[in-house]
C-alpha cells in the first residue's frame, strides 16, 4: 500500500501560505478566504480518503501496520540525524481528520467572522501556515521533526494570538503564550538530546519498538535522583507536553491566548494544537508504559488529574466565555492526560489510550463547536463577558441549538459524543486508580455545571441592553456550526476501539453501564444545579461565592499563578539576574576595560613632573641611569 | 588571475575606482553596488566552481596558489579555500552587497564611506582565502582598522569613544595574536625542517606540548575578543550601537567571524594538545558568555545594545561549539556563525531603517510600527523569529547542531554545560520577543510616527538578500552541512 | 692603497664634494642668485643618491679606520635619500630662510655634513672614527636646532641639545678610554678579539652605551627629546628623529654585535630593560602631547624601543630586520613630520587641536598623516607593520617572548595616540580648521616619495630580502 | 721625586677643580678651570708627553679659556656673583655623583692590570706623532685627522650663523619680540 | 711612566675628576659654568687616554693620538656651545639655567 501521497496533505497549506503570504497585499480579501478554504478542502478530502484507505486496508495479521515515507533532511551523526516525512498509523490518521477537519470548519467559518478586518488575507496566510505545521507535527517520524513542527506551531499561535497586533493585550498574551511554550519546550529539547544521547535515534519506529534500545535498555543506563535517565527525558519530553498543552503549571498563556480571534482560539487554543502534548505522549507510548515500570506515564496521569481538577474549578468562577472555554480545554486535556496516564498496553487493558484518543476526537469537535459558538455570541454582542449576555435564544437560534448541543456532548450527556468518551475515560482510570477516578467524576460534574452556568448566562436570563439588536451570523459561519454540531453527536458511535489502540490491535469496547450511569448522573446533577442557580437571575451564585469567601476568590484569581510567575519572572529573572548581569558588565567588565585606559592615561599625567624642563634634571637622570645600570648589572654579576 | 586573489584585488580596483573616479553619491554607490555586485557573483561562482573542485580534488584545500612573499622567513602569499572558507565568503559578500544597499542614501562623506567599507571587505575576503598565518594576519588587521574611521565618522551617539575603545581592544588582541603567532612559527620546525608560516605545513608538525600550553590561550585570546569571548566583549556593544547601520551589519555580520574563524582554523588546529588541555577553562568561559550576553539582552533600552548583546551570546555559542571538539557541533559552529551573520545583519539594517526614520533606538519610545511600515515590521518580526531559532529559518539549524553535537560529547560535565547552553534558547526568546513586541506591536507610541516613509526598493533589496539565504539554509540545511562536515575531516583527524 | 680605492668612500667623498661646491657658491654668489641654492642643492644630492644605489664592493681604508660594506653602504644611500625628502620638504620653509635671513646655504652645509658624520659613524673601524662621527653628527645639528635664532624656544632647545649631547659625548668618551685600559686598542676589530668580560669593561661599556642611547634617546637617556625637537625647527627635529637616531642605531648594533659580543650577556639584560622603559616612557608621555613636534618626540622615543627589539636576536636576522624597520622607520616618520611641516608653514599651526577637520580642508595632506602614524603604528599593509612584526620576530627567535609581549602591549598604547590624531584629522569637525592651501613643489614631491616609502617598502618584499642577503656581511 | 710631583699636581687638579666648580664667582670659576687644565699639562710633562702639554695649554689655556672669559664679560660684568645652589639638590647631585665614582673606583680596583715595566716605556716624540697623524697605512690616523677638519668647519659655519647678526625685516622691528612672546605663553 | 704611581692611581684622579665635572653639571646655575663642568669630563677622559696608553700600551700610540682628538673636538664643542648660550643671551637675556625650562612635560 502507498500513502505516500499523504505528503500532500501538509504541503497544500505550506503552499497556500507562501502565496498568501508572499502576495498578501496583492490578493483582494474575497480571494483568499476561498483559495484557504478550497486548499483546506482538499486536504480534507485526501485525509479522509487516508483515513479510509488505512482503516480499511491498513490491516496485517489483525495489527494496523505503520507506514512511513521520509527523506533526510539534515544529519548530526552517523546515527542521528533528522528525517522529514511522515508516518501512519492510527494515531497520525485520526490527528489528521482532526486537524483537516477542524481547521477547514474554521476557515469557512473564517470567512465571515473575519470579514472586513484589515489583515483578512494575512489572517488566512496564518491559518495555512498553523494548518501545515500541525499537520507536520501529526506526521513526524520522529521526535525532531516532531520538535521542528512543534516550535513552528509554537510561532503561528504566536502569529495568531498576536493578531491584533496593536492590542497591548493581544501582544503581551502572544508573547506569553510563546515563551512559557517555549520553556516547556525546552525541556522537551533537552529530553530530545537526553533520549538520543543513550539510544542513538530519534525515530518513533526505534523508540517505540519494544526491543528498541530504550525500551528494551533502560535498566542499564545511568540514574539521575533515582530514576534512570531515560525517565528523566521522557519526563523531560513530557515537558513540552505540558507547556503546550496548557498542563499545569505551564498552563497560564492558555487563557491569556484568547485574545486571539476566535475561530484561532477554535482551532489552536481548543481543538488541535493543544492536544499536541496528549498526541506526543501517545506517540511515544510504549516508552512510556515500559521504561522504569511506567513511572513517567504516572506522572502524566497526575499531572492531568490535577489539571483537569484545578481547571474545571477555576472554570466555575470566571465570566469571560472564552476563558471558561479555555479552562474545560484545559480540564478536558487533563482527561485526556490522565487517560493515557492510567492505559496499559495489551488489548482491552489498553482502553485508556484509546479512550484518550476517542476524547480527543470528539472533544475537538465539541470544543470547536462550543468556541466557534461563542464567536458568533461574541460577534452578535461584541463582548466576551457574561454579564453582557443573557436571552440571546430569541436572536440567534441556530447558534443556540449547536451550543447546547456542544454542552450536553461536553457535559457527557448520554447518547452524545462526549458521553461515550468520557465513560472509557473513567473506566480505564477506575481500573486502575481510584482515586484518579474520583476526581474524574467530580470533574464530570465541575463541567456540567460550568458548561450549563454558560449556556444559561448566555442564552437564557434577561436581555442585556446590546448597542444594536444581536442576530444571528451569517451563512458561512452557522454552516460549520451545524456541521460540527452533527459531528458533536455522531463521533460518539464510531467504534473507536476498531481503529486507535496502544497496541495497534483492534478490541471490543463495551459501555460499562454502572459506572456511565454514576458519570452521567454526576453530569446531570451539575446541570440541574446550574439550572438552578443561572436559568433565572438570582442571588444564589452569589451567596454561594461569599460563603466560600477567600477559596473562591483564590480560585477566581486562577491560583494566583500568574501573580506567581509574575514574580519569578519580572523579579527574580528580569530584576535580579538580567539587572545585575547587566550592570555587572556595564560596571565591572566594561569601566575595567575603560578602566585600564584611564589608568595609564593618570599614570601618564602622574609622570609627568620626571620631564621638568630642567636641563640638569635630565643629566642627574642620564648618570643615574649610567650608575643604576652598572649597580645592577654588577650585583647580578657578583651574584 | 586566479579565482580567489580576485577576492582581494577587485575591491582594491573598487576602492581606487571609488578615489579617482566617483565625483559625488550618485556615482560612489554606483561603482559600489557595481564592484559589489560583481564581488557577489564571484561569491556565487565560488560555491559552484568548489563543488564542481571538490568532486575532483582531495586535498584539504582547493584553488590552491603559492607565491613566496617574504623568503627569509618563510611568509608565503599562499591561498586556498575549503568548504568553510567558500561559505564565510559568500557570507561576506552577501553582507556586503546588503550592506551598500542599506547605505544607500550615506550624506556625509559618501565616497569616503564606500572606500573604508571595501578596503574593510578585502581584508575580510583576504582572511580567508589564506592559508598562511603571517598573511592571515596582515589581513585580519587591514579589516580591523577601518572600523575606526568608519565609526567614528559615520557613528552616532558616543562614537568616538566607541570608536576608540573597539579599535584597541582588538588592536590589543590581535598584538597578544601575534605573540601567539610568532610562538607558532618558531615552534614549527620541532621536527626539523624550515620554520614556516604555513598552516597546513604546521599541521604536520608536532609543536612541543609546553609550547602548546602556552601560545594556545593567547592565540586563542587573539582571535576569540572579536568573537565576542566573555569578558573582552565589552567592546562590541557601544561599538554596535555607535556604528552606521552598513557598518554594524558587517562588523557583527562578518568581521565577528573572523574570530571563530582564526580560532578554528589557527588556535585548535594548529595547537591541538593545548587545545585540548585549555578547553574546559574556554568553554565555561564561553557558556557562561551564551548565558550572560543573553540576560543581558533583556534588559538594555536601546536597540542596538539588544542585538549586541544578542551577539555576544550567540557568537559565545560558536567559541562553545567549537570547543566541544566533535564534528557536529563544529557544523553547528560554522553554520551558526553563517545564520548569525545574516541574521544579525538584517537586524541591524532594520534598526537602522527605524532609526533613520524615527531618529531614536530606545524601545520605550517606540510602539506599533509595524502599523505604519509593514514591510519593515513584517521583516522584523521574521527575523526576530528566526534569531531565536524557529524551524525553517538557519538559526534553527545552526543551533539544533550545535546543541545535539555538543550532547554526544562523552564527558558529563560537558553535558551538563550544553544544557546549560541550551537553556539559553529561552532567554533569547524573552529579549526577542520583548523588542519586537514592544516597537513592532501594541499601540502606535507617538502621532508624529504615521507619516514615516514607507521602505524603499534598495532597503528591501538589501533585507530580501539577506533573508533568501537565512530561508534556504533553514529549509534545506543538508548539502550546507555535509559540505562543510567534509571540510572538518582535517580537523577532526588533527585534533582527535 | 692606491686611488680606486678611494671608490670605496664614494658616497662620503660625494657628500664632501657637495659641501666644498656649497661654501663655493655661497661665496661667490650674490643675493639674487642664492635662490637657486636650493635646487642645486637638492640636484646634487638627489645625484648622490641615485649613485649610491649603484653596486659597491666591501673593503677597508686607512688601516681599518673606513671599513664599508653592502649592507652600510644601502644603509648610507637610505639615510641619504632620507635626508633628501628632508630636504625637499623644508625647501618652502627654506625659501624663507633665503629672502629674510641670507642662511639657506648654511642650512645644506651644516645637514650635509652632519650627515657626513653618520656615513663617517657608521663607517668608523675604530672608536676615534666612531667619536669623530659622532660628534660631526651631532655639532651641526645643535647649530640647525638654533636656525631659528629669534625663537627663544629654539635657543633653549639648541642649549639643552648641545650641553647634554655634551655631557653623553663625555661619558661615552670616558667608556671608550675604560674600554681601552681593558684592552689596549681602539680598534674595533682588535678589541672584538681582546675584550673580555671584566667589571671595568662592562662599567666601560655602560658609559660608552649611555652615550648612544642619549643619541637614540632610550629612557633614561631621553629627556633631552623632547624639549629638542619641539625648540627645533621642524625638519631638523625630523632630521634627529630619523636621520642621527637611525644612524646610532646602526652603529649601535654592529658595535653589539662584534665589538661587545663577549658582553652580550650584560648587554642583553641592560637593553632587555631599557627597551621597556623606553617603550613605556615614550608612550605614556605622548598620550597626553598636544604639540605635534613634542608628539612625535614622543613617540619616536618608543619607537626607538621598539627598534631595540631587533638586538635581543644577535644574528642575521636582527640585523636585517634592524636596517630595514629603520629605513621603514625614516619613510614613516618623514611622512608624519612633512605633514607637520607643510602645515605649519602653511598655517603657522602645531597643536593636534589645530588639526581638527583638516581632512575636510586638506585631504590629501591628512591622509598622507594618516598613512604614516598608521604606519608608525604598525597597521598593515603599511611598512610600519612589516618593520614591526620582523622585529618581534627577530626577539621571539630568541625565545624573548615576554618582552614580545610588553612590546605589543605598548603597540596598542601607542596605537591610541597616533588615533587621537587621527581622530582630530577625520572625526572632528571644526569652524576654525585650517583652510585649504595648495603645497609647493618641493613639498609635495617630499610627501610623495615618504607615501611611496609608506606604501611600498613593506609590500615590496625584495627590498627586505636584499637587505637580509647582504647583511652578513659584516658579521662574519 | 715624581710621585711627590704627581700627588701635587693631583691634589692641585682636584681642589681647583672642586673650586671651579663650586665658586659663586664666575670668574673665579674660569680661572680655577684654568688652573685645572695647566694641572693637567703638568701630569702630560710627567709622562714626557710635552706635545700634548703644549696642545693642552695653548688650546685650553690660550683657547678656550679666553673663549669663556670673553662670553663671561659679554654676558655679565666680571664680578657676577651666582646664585647659591640650592642644598637640596647639592645633596642630591653629590650623592649621584659619589656614587657613581664609588662604582666606577671600585671597578677600577677589582681590575687587574698588568704590572707595567719601566724599561718598555720610551718618551713620546712629536716627530712619532706627526708621523702617525699623517699615515694612511695601519695605525695610521690621516682619516680622522681630515674629519675633523671637516668638523672644524661645519662647527665654524654653525656658529657663525648662530651668532650672526639678527636681520630685521622691512618695518624695522625686530622679530624677536613677538617670536619670543608668543612662545613664552606655549607651555 | 711616573715613578711610584701606579696606574690605579692615575684611573683614579681622572675618575674624580670626571665625576667633579659631572657634579658640576649637575648643579651649577650658569649655562657657561655648566660648560665649564664639561670642560673637565673631557679632559678626564684626555687624561685617561694619555696615561693609559704610556702605562700600559706604550707600543702604539693610539691613546695619545686620541687626547690630541679630543682636545680639538672640546675646542670645537665650547666654541659652538657658547654661541649657542650667546643666541640664548640675546633673546632672553639670562644664561641662568632656571631660564631654560619653558619647554617641559
Amino acid at each position: 500500500m502507498d500513502f505516500s501521497y499523504t505528503i500532500l496533505i501538509p504541503l497544500i497549506p505550506l503552499a497556500l501560505f507562501v502565496i498568501l503570504g508572499l502576495f498578501s497585499k496583492k490578493i483582494p480579501a474575497s480571494i483568499s478566504g476561498w483559495l484557504g478554504s478550497l486548499g483546506l478542502g482538499t486536504s480534507i478530502a485526501l485525509s479522509l480518503y487516508t483515513a479510509y484507505h488505512y482503516f480499511m486496508d491498513g490491516k496485517l495479521e489483525g495489527v494496523y501496520q505503520t507506514f512511513v515515507y521520509k527523506q533526510t533532511w539534515l544529519i548530526f551523526t552517523d546515527k542521528l540525524h533528522i528525517d522529514l516525512g511522515v508516518l501512519i498509523d492510527p494515531i497520525s490518521v485520526m490527528m489528521m481528520v482532526v486537524v483537516t477537519t477542524i481547521s477547514f470548519m474554521v476557515h469557512l467559518y473564517s470567512r465571515g467572522y473575519m470579514h472586513g478586518d484589515d489583515g483578512y488575507t494575512r489572517f488566512f496566510a496564518y491559518l495555512a501556515l498553523f494548518s501545515f505545521s500541525m499537520l507536520g507535527l501529526v506526521l513526524a517520524t520522529n521526535l525532531f521533526q516532531m520538535y521542528i513542527f512543534w516550535e513552528l506551531v509554537g510561532a503561528s499561535s504566536f502569529l495568531l494570538i498576536g493578531y491584533y497586533y496593536t492590542k497591548p493585550s493581544a501582544v503581551a498574551a502572544a508573547k506569553k503564550a510563546f515563551i512559557v511554550t517555549r520553556f516547556a519546550d525546552l525541556g522537551f529539547l533537552i529530553g530530545i538530546l537526553l533520549i538520543s544521547y543513550y539510544t542513538g535515534t530519534f525515530d518513533f519506529k526505534d523508540l517505540t519498538s519494544l526491543d528498541g534500545m530504550l525500551i528494551a535498555g533502560w535498566g542499564a543506563s545511568a540514574s539521575f535522583m533515582g530514576l534512570s535517565v531515560f525517565t528523566w527525558g521522557l519526563i523531560l519530553i513530557y515537558m513540552g507536553g505540558v507547556g503546550k498543552s496548557a498542563m499545569l503549571p505551564f498552563h497560564i498563556w492558555l487563557p491569556d491566548a484568547m485574545e486571539g480571534p476566535t475561530p484561532v482560539s477554535a482551532l489552536i487554543h481548543a481543538a488541535t494544537m493543544v492536544v499536541a502534548g496528549v498526541y506526543l505522549v501517545a506517540r511515544l507510548f510504549p516508552a512510556y508504559y515500559f521504561v522504569e515500570d511506567g513511572f513517567a506515564l504516572q506522572v502524566v496521569a497526575y499531572v492531568g488529574a490535577i489539571s483537569s481538577l484545578v481547571a474545571a474549578l477555576i472554570a466555575v468562577t470566571q465570566t469571560d466565555i472564552k476563558r471558561v472555554l479555555a479552562f474545560s480545554t484545559m480540564s478536558q486535556i487533563g482527561y485526556m492526560m490522565l487517560a493515557l496516564g492510567v492505559s496499559k498496553y495489551e488489548g482491552h487493558e489498553g482502553l485508556g489510550y484509546m479512550a484518550s484518543m476517542f476524547h480527543l476526537f470528539t472533544h475537538a469537535m465539541f470544543k470547536a463547536l462550543l468556541f466557534l459558538g461563542a464567536g458568533s455570541v461574541i460577534h452578535a454582542v461584541h463582548s466576551n463577558y457574561m454579564q453582557d449576555m443573557g436571552g440571546l435564544r430569541k436572536y440567534m437560534p441556530v447558534t443556540h441549538i449547536t451550543f447546547l448541543i456542544a454542552a450536553l456532548s461536553i457535559a457527557g450527556f448520554p447518547g452524545f459524543a462526549g458521553f461515550f468518551s468520557k465513560d472509557e475515560i473513567l473506566v480505564a482510570a477506575f481500573e486502575s486508580n481510584k482515586l484518579i477516578y474520583y476526581s474524574s467524576v467530580l470533574v464530570a460534574g465541575l463541567t456540567a455545571f460550568y458548561m450549563f452556568r454558560l449556556y444559561f448566562n448566555i442564552f437564557w436570563g434577561e436581555d442585556r441592553k446590546y448597542k444594536h439588536t444581536p442576530h444571528e451570523s451569517p451563512l458561512s459561519m452557522t454552516i460549520p456550526l451545524v456541521f460540527l454540531a452533527f459531528m458533536s453527536i455522531f463521533a460518539g458511535y464510531i467504534p473507536f476501539s476498531q481503529f486507535v489502540t496502544a497496541d495497534l490491535m483492534p478490541f471490543e469496547a463495551h459501555l460499562n453501564l454502572p459506572l456511565a450511569a454514576i458519570a452521567s448522573s454526576v453530569g446531570i446533577i451539575g446541570i440541574i444545579i446550574a439550572f438552578i442557580f443561572y436559568k433565572k437571575p438570582s442571588d444564589l451564585p452569589e451567596r454561594f461565592a461569599n460563603a466560600f469567601g477567600f477559596i473562591y476568590k483564590w480560585i477566581y484569581n486562577k491560583l494566583y499563578f500568574d501573580e506567581l510567575y509574575i514574580f519569578v519572572t519580572k523579579k527574580i529573572l528580569f530584576g535580579v539576574v538580567a539587572f545585575s548581569a547587566s550592570w555587572f558588565d556595564k560596571n565591572v567588565v566594561d569601566s575595567s576595560m575603560i578602566g585600564i585606559g584611564n589608568v595609564t592615561v593618570s599614570v601618564s599625567n602622574k609622570i609627568k613632573g620626571m620631564q621638568s624642563g630642567k636641563l640638569q634634571d635630565y643629566a642627574m637622570s642620564f648618570v643615574g641611569g649610567i650608575v643604576v645600570i652598572a649597580m645592577v648589572v654588577f650585583y647580578i654579576w657578583i651574584n | 588571475m586566479d579565482i580567489l586573489s580576485l577576492f582581494v584585488i577587485v575591491p582594491i580596483l573598487i576602492v581606487l575606482a571609488l578615489t579617482f573616479f566617483a565625483k559625488d553619491l550618485k556615482q560612489a554607490r554606483l561603482i559600489s553596488v557595481v564592484g559589489m555586485g560583481i564581488q557577489f557573483a564571484m561569491s556565487i561562482n565560488l560555491i559552484f566552481a568548489y563543488i564542481k573542485e571538490r568532486a575532483v580534488n582531495t586535498n584539504i584545500m582547493v584553488f590552491t596558489k603559492d607565491v613566496v612573499w617574504y623568503e627569509t622567513f618563510n611568509i608565503h602569499y599562499s591561498i586556498g579555500v575549503d568548504a568553510i572558507s567558500v561559505v564565510m565568503i559568500a557570507l561576506t559578500a552577501v553582507v556586503l552587497l546588503a550592506g551598500v544597499f542599506i547605505s544607500w542614501k550615506i550624506d556625509d562623506l559618501p565616497k569616503e564611506f564606500f572606500i573604508s567599507l571595501i578596503a574593510l571587505s578585502s581584508g575580510v575576503f583576504g582572511f580567508f582565502i589564506s592559508t598562511d598565518l603571517f598573511t592571515m594576519f596582515v589581513f585580519y588587521e587591514i579589516a580591523v582598522i577601518p572600523m575606526y574611521l568608519l565609526i567614528g565618522i559615520w557613528g552616532s551617539g558616543p562614537k568616538e569613544n566607541s570608536a576608540m575603545k573597539l579599535t584597541l581592544m582588538l588592536m590589543g588582541a590581535s598584538a597578544v595574536l601575534s605573540v601567539g603567532i610568532l610562538g607558532i612559527y618558531f615552534n614549527s620546525n620541532a621536527d626539523g625542517g624550515p620554520l614556516t608560516f604555513n598552516i597546513f605545513e604546521i599541521a604536520q608538525v608536532n609543536i612541543p606540548v609546553a609550547a602548546q600550553n602556552i601560545f594556545y590561550p593567547l592565540t586563542f585570546i587573539g582571535f576569540a575578543v572579536i568573537g565576542a569571548l566573555f569578558p573582552f566583549h565589552t567592546w562590541s556593544p557601544s561599538g554596535h550601537a555607535s556604528a552606521p547601520t552598513a557598518v554594524s551589519m558587517l562588523h557583527a555580520g562578518v568581521l565577528m567571524k573572523l574570530g571563530g574563524y582564526g580560532v578554528f582554523r589557527i588556535a585548535m588546529y594548529l595547537l591541538p594538545v593545548g587545545a585540548l588541555n585549555w578547553s574546559d577553562f574556554f568553554l565555561v568561559l564561553s557558556a557562561f558568555g551564551v548565558i550572560y550576553g543573553a540576560f543581558a539582552a533583556i534588559m538594555q533600552k536601546d536597540l542596538k545594545y539588544v542585538n549586541a548583546y544578542a551577539s555576544v551570546s550567540h557568537l559565545s555559542l560558536v567559541l562553545f561549539a567549537l570547543l566541544m571538539f566533535n564534528r557536529t557541533a563544529w557544523t553547528g559552529a560554522i553554520i551558526q556563525s553563517l545564520s548569525h551573520g545574516l541574521l544579525t545583519a538584517m537586524f541591524f539594517a532594520l534598526i537602522g531603517m527605524v532609526y533613520g526614520r524615527t531618529h531614536t533606538r530606545e524601545i520605550e519610545k517606540l510602539g506599533g510600527i509595524m502599523k505604519i511600515l509593514p514591510f519593515i515590521g513584517a521583516i522584523y518580526v521574521i527575523t526576530g523569529l528566526a534569531y531565536l531559532g524557529l524551524p525553517g529559518f538557519s538559526g534553527f539549524v545552526a543551533e539544533m547542531t550545535i546543541f545535539v553535537g555538543a550532547f554526544q560529547h562523552p564527558d558529563l560535565f560537558h553535558r551538563i554545560l550544553t544544557i546549560v547552553v541550551v537553556s539559553s534558547i529561552v532567554v533569547t526568546s524573552v529579549y526577542i520577543l520583548r523588542m519586537v513586541g514592544k516597537i513592532m506591536m501594541g499601540p502606535l507610541s507617538n502621532e508624529e510616527y504615521k507619516d514615516l516613509p514607507k521602505a524603499t526598493w534598495f532597503e528591501k533589496t538589501g533585507l530580501i538578500l539577506l533573508l533568501i539565504p537565512v530561508i534556504m539554509i533553514g529549509v534545506l540545511p543538508l548539502g550546507l552541512s555535509e559540505m562543510l562536515k567534509e571540510s572538518i575531516q582535517p580537523f577532526l583527524e588533527r585534533l582527535l | 692603497m692606491n686611488l680606486e680605492s678611494f671608490l670605496l668612500m664614494r658616497s662620503e667623498i660625494g657628500l664632501l664634494a657637495i659641501l666644498l661646491l656649497l661654501i663655493i657658491l655661497e661665496i661667490f654668489s650674490n643675493k639674487k642668485q642664492k635662490a637657486a641654492v636650493i635646487p642645486f642643492a637638492l640636484i646634487l644630492l638627489a645625484i648622490n643618491t641615485v649613485l649610491g644605489f649603484l653596486p659597491l664592493e666591501s673593503g677597508e681604508l686607512f688601516g681599518g679606520m673606513f671599513r664599508t660594506n653592502a649592507l652600510l653602504y644601502f644603509f648610507k644611500t637610505t639615510l641619504s635619500l632620507g635626508v633628501l625628502i628632508l630636504l625637499l620638504q623644508s625647501a618652502d620653509w627654506l625659501k624663507e630662510k633665503v629672502v629674510d635671513e641670507n642662511k639657506a646655504t648654511e642650512f645644506f652645509i651644516l645637514i650635509i655634513s652632519s650627515l657626513l658624520g653618520t656615513y663617517f659613524m657608521i663607517s668608523a673601524g675604530d672608536f676615534l672614527m666612531f667619536y669623530i662621527g659622532l660628534e660631526l653628527t651631532t655639532l651641526p645639528v645643535a647649530a640647525l636646532v638654533a636656525y631659528d635664532t629669534y625663537k627663544r624656544i629654539s635657543a633653549e632647545g639648541a642649549v639643552k641639545y648641545i650641553l647634554s649631547s655634551a655631557l653623553a659625548s663625555g661619558a661615552a668618551l670616558f667608556g671608550i678610554s675604560l674600554l681601552y685600559a681593558t684592552t689596549g686598542t681602539i680598534y674595533f676589530e682588535s678589541m672584538a678579539e681582546i675584550l673580555a668580560s671584566s667589571n671595568l669593561a662592562i662599567l666601560g661599556f655602560i658609559f660608552f652605551f649611555s652615550g648612544l642611547a642619549f643619541k637614540i634617546s632610550l629612557a633614561p637617556f631621553h629627556f633631552w627629546t623632547a624639549d629638542v625637537y619641539e625648540g627645533a625647527p621642524i625638519n631638523v627635529a625630523s632630521y634627529l628623529s630619523v636621520i642621527s637616531k637611525g644612524a646610532a642605531v646602526v652603529i649601535l648594533m654592529i658595535l653589539l654585535f662584534t665589538v661587545f659580543k663577549p658582553l652580550m650577556p650584560v648587554w642583553n639584560k641592560i637593553i632587555y630593560i631599557v627597551i621597556i622603559a623606553t617603550m613605556f616612557i615614550g608612550n605614556l608621555f605622548a598620550i597626553r602631547q598636544q604639540n605635534l613636534k613634542r608628539f612625535l618626540a614622543y613617540s619616536s622615543i618608543a619607537q626607538a624601543g621598539f627598534i631595540l627589539l631587533g638586538l635581543m636576536s644577535v644574528d642575521q636576522l636582527g640585523t636585517t630586520t634592524i636596517v630595514y624597520f629603520v629605513a621603514v622607520y625614516i619613510f614613516s616618520n618623514l611622512g608624519a613630520f612633512g605633514v607637520v611641516q607643510a602645515v605649519s608653514s602653511a598655517s603657522d599651526k602645531e597643536n593636534i587641536n589645530d588639526y581638527e577637520g583638516l581632512y575636510r580642508t586638506n585631504p590629501k595632506l591628512s591622509l598622507l598623516m594618516m598613512l604614516a602614524l598608521f604606519s608608525l603604528a604598525g597597521i598593515p599593509p603599511l611598512a610600519g607593520f612589516f618593520g614591526k612584526f620582523f622585529l618581534y620576530t627577530a626577539a621571539a627567535s630568541q625565545g624573548y617572548y615576554i618582552l614580545v609581549f610588553i612590546a605589543v602591549v605598548n603597540a596598542t598604547i601607542s596605537l591610541y595616540y597616533y588615533l587621537l590624531v587621527v581622530r582630530a584629522m577625520f572625526l572632528r569637525q571644526s569652524d576654525q580648521a585650517i583652510p585649504y592651501f595648495k603645497s609647493p613643489f618641493y613639498m609635495r614631491l617630499g610627501l610623495i616619495l615618504a607615501a611611496i616609502g609608506i606604501l611600498v617598502a613593506g609590500v615590496y618584499s625584495p627590498l627586505y630580502d636584499y637587505i637580509f642577503s647582504i647583511s652578513n656581511t659584516f658579521l662574519n | 721625586m715624581e710621585r711627590i710631583i704627581f700627588y701635587i699636581l693631583a691634589a692641585v687638579i682636584i681642589l681647583f677643580a672642586v673650586a671651579s666648580v663650586t665658586s659663586r664667582k664666575i670668574l673665579r670659576a674660569v680661572i680655577y678651570l684654568l688652573f685645572v687644565l695647566i694641572g693637567i699639562a703638568g701630569l702630560y710633562f710627567l709622562v714626557d708627553y710635552n706635545f700634548l702639554a703644549a696642545i693642552q695649554l695653548t688650546v685650553y689655556g690660550g683657547g678656550i679659556i679666553v673663549l669663556f672669559i670673553f662670553a663671561v664679560m659679554l654676558i655679565h660684568h666680571v664680578e657676577l656673583v651666582l646664585e647659591k645652589t640650592a642644598l637640596k639638590k647639592k645633596l642630591i647631585a653629590g650623592a649621584l655623583s659619589a656614587s657613581g665614582l664609588a662604582v666606577t673606583l671600585w671597578a677600577i680596583s677589582t681590575y687587574p692590570f698588568p704590572e707595567t715595566s719601566a724599561t718598555a716605556y720610551s718618551s713620546i716624540e712629536v716627530a712619532d706623532i706627526g708621523r702617525i697623524l699623517l699615515s694612511y697605512e695601519d695605525g695610521g690616523f690621516i682619516l680622522p685627522f681630515e674629519v675633523i677638519s671637516v668638523l672644524l668647519v661645519a662647527v665654524m659655519i654653525g656658529s657663525i650663523v648662530i651668532a650672526k647678526g639678527r636681520k630685521l625685516v622691512a618695518d624695522g622691528s625686530p622679530k624677536t619680540e613677538d617670536g619670543s612672546e608668543k612662545l613664552t605663553e606655549n607651555k | 711612566m711616573i715613578a711610584g704611581i701606579s696606574i690605579y692611581e692615575i684611573l683614579t684622579l681622572s675618575s674624580i675628576l670626571f665625576f667633579i665635572g659631572i657634579y658640576g653639571f649637575f648643579t651649577r646655575d650658569n649655562l657657561i659654568t655648566v660648560l665649564m663642568a664639561v670642560e673637565l669630563i673631557l679632559n678626564a677622559s684626555a687624561v685617561n687616554f694619555v696615561l693609559i696608553n704610556t702605562y700600559l700600551y706604550p707600543d702604539l700610540l693610539q691613546g695619545a693620538v686620541f687626547s690630541i682628538f679630543i682636545i680639538a673636538l672640546a675646542a670645537a664643542e665650547t666654541a659652538l656651545a657658547i654661541a649657542i648660550i650667546i643666541n640664548l643671551y640675546r633673546i632672553i637675556y639670562s644664561v641662568e639655567v632656571k631660564d631654560t625650562e619653558i619647554m617641559k612635560y
